[in-house]
């Protein structure tokens, strides 16, 4: 017969509210990023770099530039955002704190949405900010600067979130590469199309509202589903 | 014998002290150029027969310019010599220069664009030498930046040094461009070696003196930054507390 | 007497075609440390991670204070902690911030705390550093004051010695028998002799 | 007094050669890709992505498309390659086999330079091949592809070799994506500059030889120079 | 006899403002071995990776059959095998495929020999597994295998015997006397009294 538990081992000592743990967890991913001081300016730069290259590359005609720069600009970007994704959860995974997340007695899903917005927030969020100014910059009006907005912003949530499932899927998986890789486009592809679309609609002055409530969908399946699935992946993984 | 100054450079005491004394020295003779250089540009000297008053840019422009190469070159310079004898100073050097280096050719970009406007009608141009010392820019942002992400100072050192060296490259792409690409931007005028320069005396002294006037300037802030640079990284040496107290 | 009773009946795993899992049943009550040895991949890490559900089980339950883990997972990990071969830390984060968020994340925490529990492990002024920059055996400490801070009654430990000097190992050995003796239960997989006194311990050996 | 080393550990006990010593990295990096399809055939499906979303960005005029068609291959090849090269020697790093090169009395630069050439078969060849289709796609004629695949390819090389510079300079650096391509501009302008016009004058089918012995130059300089960079600054990164 | 000697004098390094090594020397002989111990933090791993060269050396000199190892550090690191923390390997590749990589690139080795070396660390079927799915104990086994494989006259080991079972330490124990009997060289860093006998061993304590 062994001593009673005292009062730190009674079982439902306090537990930390699953808000307050989601919070931590995004905390700590903001802290990660802006360890070091200018970090936070990177994804500007890398906005620069792109708006700057695309005109080095075609002959510069201004004519040209304000009809495909936009679109381009931030497609790429938002591509480059996509591909960050895939190594969402591979350092977690590596140094075993994904581990600690999943015996934590938290939801995972919640901790993962945590994580989800954090990515958004640091490459999102930046892009949707720096995408109207690029197209200004490459000569698109300033009344289609709100669509612009608008179309980056909700089409990268949708991309942030739906990206989280192939990141998700990738922890595991080595063999069948490919396969995944591959099963990742049709969440991205169509994000990517309704989004270059709306810009474009945007700069034209055409009424975009219909591309943008098409990603506005996605990016609320995202928010709802993702998580879920991504948690239940990364459990997967981890085995 | 003759390294002894060799390694008295080496060691940041000496340097420091050095640096106090030249300081103000370097200061005066900057601004005591740089107003004959201003008068002598601004005013004196004659408009010019083609381009009018416009052209008194030209007595700001070309010395940043030209500033922004030279302090690249002394910077990738101090770390190859703190790369190749270990020397701490070196490197203190060169970190001195990343931010100067960064608004000589801001300013350079700044100007030359302005003058641009009147002279070729347009002040932005995808121009060879303007690429390139638009890329000269982002080679000292990327070089102030990978200092800011290596945490540990003397490792940060030597991989910007490393940078430093290998960037030098783009100084006579930059030089040269005009000359290998058929462009816009004027042909040297005054750094053609050899042949005389294609620039009436009134015009070239006043151009000369500012120049050497920044080659001053930068030498005094240089060794200012110099001196607050060895400060934060011998913080734990003894002969700081000795400078403290004094 | 408390219904701290971990219990393990009839436990299958195959990793590709090794059966490595065959068979493990296991009983522990609360006081108790279980020392679970076996040569090199013999399957202790498996069995502690199946024991804390990380690991895929193809046969067999896994039962916490009676009920089995599965009807309530969330609530048997709340009291359990379970350390690697590796400390799960985040090398660019200091000590502190590891363990705030680490121990935060599951229950609330005050700094106090926290610098309390590393004084505890001896750290001194490397608690502000990037972990990255810590010792192996540093890290180690590390991972040792956030297992002392969730203070749940469950601990399930991977070599928990590793990279420590002679005094770690004696820190972990006093920590165990702290934590049992304050009704708490440890399954530690080790390839030494654990030198715990005045606590009951099971031994358990895997043969691969 | 020690006993008399024998034969093994004798001085210069038969070394292997350095090209097979190169040849052995080349072969395990190709090896390790394809384990992981999934990442060897991202920056294919990144580029697949731009280029075949770009017409979509813009109103699909063949005509316009011709005119910017280079610039598109460009834009995607740089992008590409360049979010490749952060994990150059990232997962090396990580695992301590660059120690091992580097204490392995091989000389690190053709360790690294091995290291290059395989990064430029897994990123910069399939871009060389990608290049003309899309180049095609995009409207250009069948007497242009030559020419855009030589711009490619030897432009690729260029960025392959230039670029492992900036990413041993950046192993040391956490989310070094950004810092990684600002270091790497100063070059990329050139090889986007050079190679959109190779690649622009094969289009229009106009002598394209000196754009592209820019870029071969270029090239050569990457192969003799950067590998030497990239060692020195691994060396001290892995202090 | 042979001019196997390696040898520190005065050896000074920082980290940030922390003085890590401060006037390090030691002289080792072919036939000796140097026991490094210290407390958790104390500069080992440093050390050996200052001996090594890997680590950037603000003060002293390290050298090698007399001479100064900056003069030919090529030649030096041939003659060298470091073992950190970490047993070097791709998780993704097999253990043969390993070895064939890392030893190959530095030496001529046959399939065959391989085979046997593998056979010596007690590898049996895991061998032709991708790393990533080994146990702790077996990655290191590997490294053993490597290590074995350069038959390289100076070792520079940190911690080898972690993860192992007694099987494996005991592994270890023959491996360096048969190393340093053969006329090798070997500085280890442990936290325990390395049990090898019939060889002179040097002891060396780093206080932190
Ligand atoms: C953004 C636009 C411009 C940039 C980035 C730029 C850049 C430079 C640089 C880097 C130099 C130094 C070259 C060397 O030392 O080899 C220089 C020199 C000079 N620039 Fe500009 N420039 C610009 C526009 C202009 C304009 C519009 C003019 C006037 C038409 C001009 C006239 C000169 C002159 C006269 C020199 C001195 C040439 C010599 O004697 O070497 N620049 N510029
Ligand atoms: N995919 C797989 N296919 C076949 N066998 C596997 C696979 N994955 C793991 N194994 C084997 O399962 C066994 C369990 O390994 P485990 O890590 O549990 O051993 P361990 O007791 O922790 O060893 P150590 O003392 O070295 O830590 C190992 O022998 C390993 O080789
Ligand atoms: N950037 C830094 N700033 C300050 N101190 C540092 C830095 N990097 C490392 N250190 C310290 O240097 C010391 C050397 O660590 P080292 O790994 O050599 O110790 P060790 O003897 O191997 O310890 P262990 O037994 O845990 O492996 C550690 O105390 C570490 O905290
Ligand atoms: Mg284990
Ligand atoms: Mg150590």
């Amino acid at each position: 017969m062994s001593t009673p538990a005292p009062a730190a081992l009674i079982p439902g000592h306090p537990r930390t509210p699953a808000l307050r743990a989601a919070r931590l967890v995004l905390g700590r991913d903001l802290r990660l990023a802006f360890r070091r001081p200018g970090e936070l300016v990177q994804p500007l730069i890398f906005f620069a770099i792109v708006a700057t290259l695309f005109p080095l590359a075609i002959t510069p005609e201004k004519s040209q530039l304000v009809l495909v720069a936009p679109g381009v600009v931030w497609v790429a970007a938002l591509l480059a955002s996509l591909l960050a994704l895939e190594f969402l959860y591979r350092e977690d995974a590596h140094d075993g704190s994904l581990e600690q997340f999943a015996v934590s007695g938290q939801s995972l899903t919640g901790l993962l949405l945590a994580k989800s917005v954090a990515h958004w927030l640091l490459t999102g969020a930046p892009l949707a900010i720096m995408g109207p100014l690029t197209a200004w910059a490459d000569g698109a009006p300033m009344s289609a600067l709100p669509g612009v907005f608008i179309s980056v912003a909700v089409g990268s949530i949708a991309l942030s979130l739906l990206g989280s499932i192939g990141a998700a899927l990738t922890l595991g998986v080595r063999r069948s590469g490919v396969l995944l890789s591959v099963l990742n486009l049709p969440f991205t592809v169509p994000v990517l199309i309704f989004g270059a679309r709306a810009t474009q609609q945007a700069i034209q002055g055409v009424d975009y509202t219909a591309a943008v409530q098409l990603l506005g969908a996605m990016a609320i399946l995202g928010v709802t589903l993702a998580p879920l699935a991504a948690a239940a992946a990364v459990r997967i993984s981890l085995e | 014998m003759a390294w002894t100054w060799f390694h008295k450079l080496g060691s940041p005491p000496y340097v420091y002290k050095l640096a106090a004394t030249l300081t103000p020295w370097f200061a005066w003779i900057a601004a005591a150029l740089m107003a004959y250089g201003l008068i002598g540009g601004l005013v004196i000297s004659p408009a010019d027969y083609q381009q009018g008053e416009g052209y008194r840019i030209l007595y700001v422009h070309a010395p940043t310019a030209w500033m922004s190469l030279q302090v690249y070159v002394v910077m990738a310079v101090a770390s190859a010599v703190a790369l190749i004898w270990r020397i701490k100073v070196a490197h203190a050097v060169a970190a001195a220069c990343g931010t100067m280096g960064a608004t000589f050719t801001a300013c350079a970009l700044a100007t030359g664009s302005l003058w641009g406007g009147p002279m070729w009608g347009t002040y932005w141009e995808w121009d060879p030498r303007i690429i390139f010392e638009l890329v000269l820019l982002v080679q000292f942002l990327g070089y102030m930046g990978l200092r800011a992400a290596v945490d540990d100072t003397q490792r940060a050192d030597r991989i910007c040094a490393v940078l430093a060296v290998v960037g030098v490259i783009n100084v006579p792409i930059i030089h040269y461009s005009v000359e290998w690409w058929n462009s816009l931007h004027q042909t040297a005028s005054v750094m053609k070696l050899g042949s005389k320069p294609t620039m009436p005396l009134s015009m070239l002294m006043p151009l000369l003196s500012m120049f050497f006037g920044y080659v001053f300037l930068f030498g005094a802030l240089l060794l200012t930054r110099l001196r607050a640079e060895l400060l934060s990284r011998e913080r734990s040496a003894s002969w700081i507390r000795d400078v403290v107290r004094a | 007497m408390s219904n701290l009773v971990l219990g393990a009946r009839g436990l299958h795993l195959w990793r590709g075609d090794r059966h490595v899992l065959r068979g493990v049943s296991l009983e522990l009550r609360g006081g108790q440390i279980l020392q679970l040895t076996g040569s090199n991949g013999a399957g202790k890490t498996t069995l502690l991670r199946v024991l804390c559900g990380l690991a895929y089980l193809e046969e067999g339950d896994v039962f916490w204070r009676g009920e089995n883990v599965r009807s309530n997972l969330h609530g048997f990990h709340a009291e359990l902690a379970y350390v690697g071969h590796e400390p799960p830390l985040k090398a660019d984060l200091t000590a502190r911030e590891n363990l705030s968020y680490w121990v935060g994340m599951r229950r609330p925490v005050t700094v106090a705390r926290i610098e309390s529990a590393l004084d505890e492990v001896g750290a001194d002024d490397w608690r502000d550093r990037p972990v990255r920059t810590l010792s192996a055996g540093q890290r180690r400490r590390v991972a040792l004051a956030g297992l002392s801070l969730l203070s749940v009654p469950l601990w399930l430990l991977d070599e928990p010695t590793t990279n420590l000097d002679t005094a770690g190992q004696l820190l972990v050995t006093r920590m165990l028998e702290a934590h049992v003796t304050r009704g708490g239960l440890a399954v530690v997989a080790v390839h030494h002799e654990l030198g715990v006194n005045g606590v009951t311990l099971h031994r358990m050996v895997l043969a691969s």
